[in-house]
């Protein structure tokens, strides 16, 4: 079996390896793909949506569509995790942990024993060690809200930079990762629930194929951003320009909520207790 | 000769790294047995799809692909940008690679849970032993 | 752009990948795809890609890897191959 | 209002998905009507586009308003209006049969479930009508990723499947997009008609010549083509019955249709047919499908286990028909795409009633179904029939095409392949009945008590009967519709 597949393997690099030595030379200014269809984004991407960066005025306006089914595949496997994943049963167990967060005792209460009731200095916890660093904690505590703004900046500024709703959003949802590995998933999920992680990524996606419909509505074609700019009172390339925008934080929502909701289901296995 | 040997090597080593690393992402997902490290394979295999549509918009002498400033009034040369298309491309094939390595790590977490292992052959001899 | 410094990296990438897929310990091999996805970040950063590197970095090397410890964390760290 | 119904084809139910899955989080009651809406809502718009089609020839759509190469544009021609009418009416019939499936299944994700099979719909949808050989790409992952999900929960070795098909299909799709990377290498564009304009001065370089030959592979992963197939039968076998009449009808033909699609549209006829070797080696692999399809059947003891290598052996049809290469060969294909995803879809509506009411599908279960499942057993029976091809069904007629080719092209292996693949069906087939009719009374037990009855079999739910039967009635109707296909839509393709 081995030997066969590195043979079959062997075989189909040996084939592209042969194909190799017709490609066009490697960094050929004049090879066709440079020639055919990119000189007409590169001279135009500014003239049509006022976008100097050429790679965002592709991504969210010429090819929008392409970027739409992009943003609708990362929600995909969202909901696919949610529902491969997620289970709702809880197992009864006979015993509970608190922690005492002063001093970070963990208090084991067997079935039947009195539960802590002071919910201010004692929290839940699942298993005997579950992170608690205060190191840890605090430098992320720092750390976590400058992603969050350096998150909106790339999102904000993907018109002239690279970067853009995607990137932005992923970093977003990285910084709510980072929190939950951090801290744990049960304070994480308290503060961003799972229903509202799902809600925001549908959101998201809303805003995107919302803002297409729009267009439509206004008497254009699907994703037209031309087309807004009665509503918006600007020009029509300016109207682009604010489209992209506008899709673009769809697409930082989306993609924030499903990095998190992707985190929370494979990280407790659909359990959503401790994580990591 | 010698110089031809070497403008045809500086022409097409990134398309023998794409070569490479395509046959090791097949050979993972074909040979190995352990569902991760064919999940990992998998990733290589599209990983070095996407070297291969970025080194076909790679232009020498260019930049990249976000205009200049100051640059507006005058007329934009096309060869002196790099060519956008294969990166807005790539990045759509980036987010898939994503949605598809999520929901198969979802998979491989209820594989384990079922059969309480990640080997392919250990699997498959406990579904035989039914 | 430095050819040099380009088949340097592209031979830390081969090397990553190998050593990925080859490495017995499953955390192991993760931490290393994710040193793979980074190196793949440098490539097409000298490449002028830099919209993709920027995605690479954030999704390949931070996300993914993120991912792939949850999920060997949720799994078993132990593997045959 | 006309010109948008391209547009909201795949706006409407790509925006359902999304509310499905908001409110799936708020009030779970509305999914189920919403979900039927919208695929109620694409149908109809997919008429009207079939229509406009008949009347006015290719629709042409500009998303974003720009012109085809810089933007993306949907292009529906005769084939894509059919394709599509296939698709929504496959789903909406499949939705009302497995409405109860959902609830008794998932009874805490319905919602999430009917948002994943929606945007199924949606990217088989967007497959057919986009114009991008890229975009085809993005909604092809679409339509896998959801798809792994549907699949991996079912019962039994599911998980196990739904990976095995990730890994598979993952590798397809890659290969796709590879040959759509050769092909933008050499030309610099993506949108297929202009592809089609430009490959012709390159058809005899490798490297376009490989580019074709990868998104074949591809697709021929993608749409189980026999040494590539192994990971359907346990993909198809495993997945929740909810789910197996969408997935198991549609996914395969969508691909041959991609495949047809490519070989035409993409390339040229004379590109695609004009090598002999390749045509005469695909064929021969279409051959050796239908063979190995059949015979590993004849192996299996459940329906639904035995119907996966039956789609096996049906692909092999179809490939081997459209490479045949002349006009009959290429209508019966394109029949049989239509054809064989409205036998599938009857056929596993019927096993997913089984499944339902009998806890198997196994063959020995099955004693006595005629008299406590009568009208099941009649769809199951036209069902079978049309797998056969036997006439008024729809089945004979594509079968008839696709002989006439074999034999017009001078295949006779391939005819040989399909009469032997046939009978082969007959025996399968009768065996069921055998066991369904005639063993009511297992052990020598009167009548009164044979099992099934004490096991307490009745006739399925409502929702399952009608739609299996609506199914059943389709077969028909499309056999003697036959010729108003051929004549009014399949023509114009080839």
């Amino acid at each position: 079996m081995k030997t066969v597949a590195i043979l079959t393997v062997c075989l189909c690099g040996s084939l592209f390896l042969f194909c190799t030595m017709e490609f066009p030379n490697w960094g050929d200014p004049a090879a066709p793909a440079s020639m055919h269809l990119s000189p007409y984004f590169i001279q135009n991407a500014e003239k049509d949506a006022a976008v100097p960066n050429i790679v965002t005025a592709v991504l969210a306006d010429y090819r929008g569509y392409d970027t739409m089914f992009e943003t609708a595949v990362i929600f995909a496997a969202g909901l696919a995790c949610f529902f491969l994943l997620r289970t709702f049963t809880r197992k009864r167990r006979n015993e509970r942990l608190f922690r005492h967060i002063p001093t970070g005792i963990v208090l084991n209460i067997k079935a039947g024993g009195k539960i802590p009731d002071d919910p201010s200095k004692f929290e839940r916890i699942d298993s005997h060690w579950t992170p608690n660093d205060l190191i840890i904690k605090t430098t992320c505590r720092l750390i976590i809200p400058s992603i969050q703004l350096f998150a909106l900046y790339v999102i904000a500024h993907g018109h002239h930079s690279p970067g853009g709703g995607f990137q932005g959003g992923v970093i977003l949802g990285a910084s709510f990762i980072l929190l939950a590995i951090s801290t744990d998933l049960r304070s994480t999920v308290r503060r961003l629930s799972e229903r509202t992680s799902a809600i925001m990524a549908s959101a998201g996606v809303l805003i995107y194929a919302g803002t297409g419909l729009l267009c439509l509505l206004l008497g254009s074609v699907f994703l037209d951003y031309g087309a807004l700019a009665p509503v918006l009172r600007s020009g029509s390339v300016m109207a682009r320009s604010h489209g992209i925008l506008i899709v673009e934080i769809g697409v930082g929502l989306a993609v924030m909520a499903v990095m998190i909701w992707l985190y929370y289901n494979i990280s407790s296995a659909g359990k959503h207790d401790e994580g990591l | 000769m010698m110089n031809d040997l070497i403008t045809m090597i500086a022409a097409k080593y990134n398309y023998w790294a794409f070569i490479v690393l395509m046959m090791i992402g097949l050979y993972a997902m074909i040979v190995k047995k352990n569902l991760v490290k064919k999940i990992i394979g998998m990733n290589i295999f599209q990983t070095s799809i996407i070297l291969f549509y970025i080194s076909v918009g790679a232009k020498e002498s260019a930049t990249i692909p976000i205009i200049a400033h100051g640059h507006q009034e005058g007329v934009i040369q096309a060869t002196a940008y790099i060519n956008p298309l294969p990166h807005v491309l790539m990045l759509t094939a980036i987010v898939v690679s994503v949605a598809t390595l999520g929901v198969a790590l979802a998979l491989a977490i209820r594989v384990y849970n079922q059969y309480r292992t990640l080997e392919e052959d250990d699997i498959q001899s406990q579904i035989n032993q039914i | 752009m430095v050819w040099q410094l380009d088949i340097i990296i592209l031979t830390l990438v081969i090397i990553s990948g190998i050593a990925a897929i080859t490495i017995k310990d499953l955390l192991g091999a993760s931490v290393l795809f994710g040193a793979y996805s980074f190196l793949m970040c440098l490539l097409w950063a000298i490449m002028g890609a830099v919209d993709v590197a920027f995605t690479e970095a954030s999704v390949g090397a931070g996300v993914s890897t993120v991912l792939f410890v949850a999920a060997v964390f949720q799994t078993t760290r132990r593997s045959k191959d | 209002m006309t010109h948008q119904l391209p547009a909201l084809i795949i706006i409407v139910p790509l925006m359902a998905a999304l509310l499905i899955t908001a409110l799936s989080w708020i009030n779970r009651k509305w999914c189920f009507t919403i979900t039927c809406a919208t695929f109620a809502l694409s149908l109809a718009a997919s008429v009207g586009v079939m229509i406009e089609v008949l009347e006015n020839g290719v629709v042409s759509y500009r998303l974003g308003g720009w012109r085809p190469p810089i933007g993306i544009e949907f292009r529906i021609d005769h084939l894509n209006a059919l394709v599509l009418l296939v698709i929504f009416s496959v789903a909406l019939l499949n939705l009302f049969a497995s409405r109860i499936k959902v609830q008794a299944h998932f009874p805490n994700k319905a919602g999430t479930f009917y948002a994943l099979s929606v945007l199924f719909v949606t990217g088989l949808a967007g497959i057919t009508i986009t114009g991008d050989a890229f975009n085809l790409y993005v909604l092809l992952e679409i339509t896998a990723l959801t798809g792994y999900a549907l699949i991996g929960m079912g019962q039994e070795h599911a998980p196990l499947a739904g990976l095995n098909y990730l890994i598979m299909g993952t590798i397809g799709a890659s290969f796709y997009l590879l040959g759509v990377g050769f092909l933008y290498m050499m030309t610099g564009t993506l949108n297929m008609m202009e592809l089609s304009k430009l490959l012709p001065e390159l058809y005899d370089t490798r490297v376009v010549m490989f580019g074709f030959f990868l998104c074949l592979v591809g697709l021929f992963i993608k749409m189980a083509l026999f040494p590539l197939h192994s990971w359907l039968p346990n993909a198809y076998t495993y997945m929740p019955t909810a789910a197996s009449g969408l997935i198991a009808s549609l996914t395969t033909k969508v691909m041959i249709y991609v495949m047809i699609r490519i070989s035409l549209l993409v390339f040229t006829p004379a590109f695609s047919f004009g090598n002999a070797m390749l045509m005469t080696v695909l064929v021969w692999l279409a051959v050796i499908a239908i063979v190995a399809g059949s015979i590993l059947a004849l192996a299996q003891k459940s329906v639904t286990r035995m119907l996966t290598f039956i789609i096996i052996a049906e692909v092999g049809y179809m490939v081997g028909g459209f490479w045949l290469g002349n006009r009959d060969g290429v209508t019966g294909s394109i029949l049989h795409i239509v054809n064989d995803a409205a036998m599938t879809l009857c056929l596993f509506l019927v096993a997913g009633s089984f499944r339902f009411r009998l806890d198997s599908d196994r063959f020995s279960e099955l004693s006595g179904s005629f008299r406590h499942m009568p009208y099941t057993m009649i769809a199951f029976v036209v069902g079978a029939l049309s797998i056969i091809g036997v006439p008024p069904t729809c089945g004979f007629f594509s079968k008839w095409y696709l002989i006439k080719g074999g034999l017009a092209a001078g295949s006779y292996h391939f005819v040989a392949a399909l009469i032997f693949s046939s009978l082969i069906n007959v025996i399968l087939f009768f065996r069921i009945f055998e066991i369904g009719f005639f063993q009511t009374l297992p052990h020598g037990e009167p009548v009164s008590q044979a099992i099934p009855a004490a096991r307490g079999i009745r006739e399925a739910p409502r929702g399952m009967v009608i739609s299996s039967l609506i199914a059943a009635t389709s077969l028909i109707i499309l056999g003697l519709s036959t010729n108003i296909l051929v004549s009014r839509v399949i023509r114009f393709v080839f």
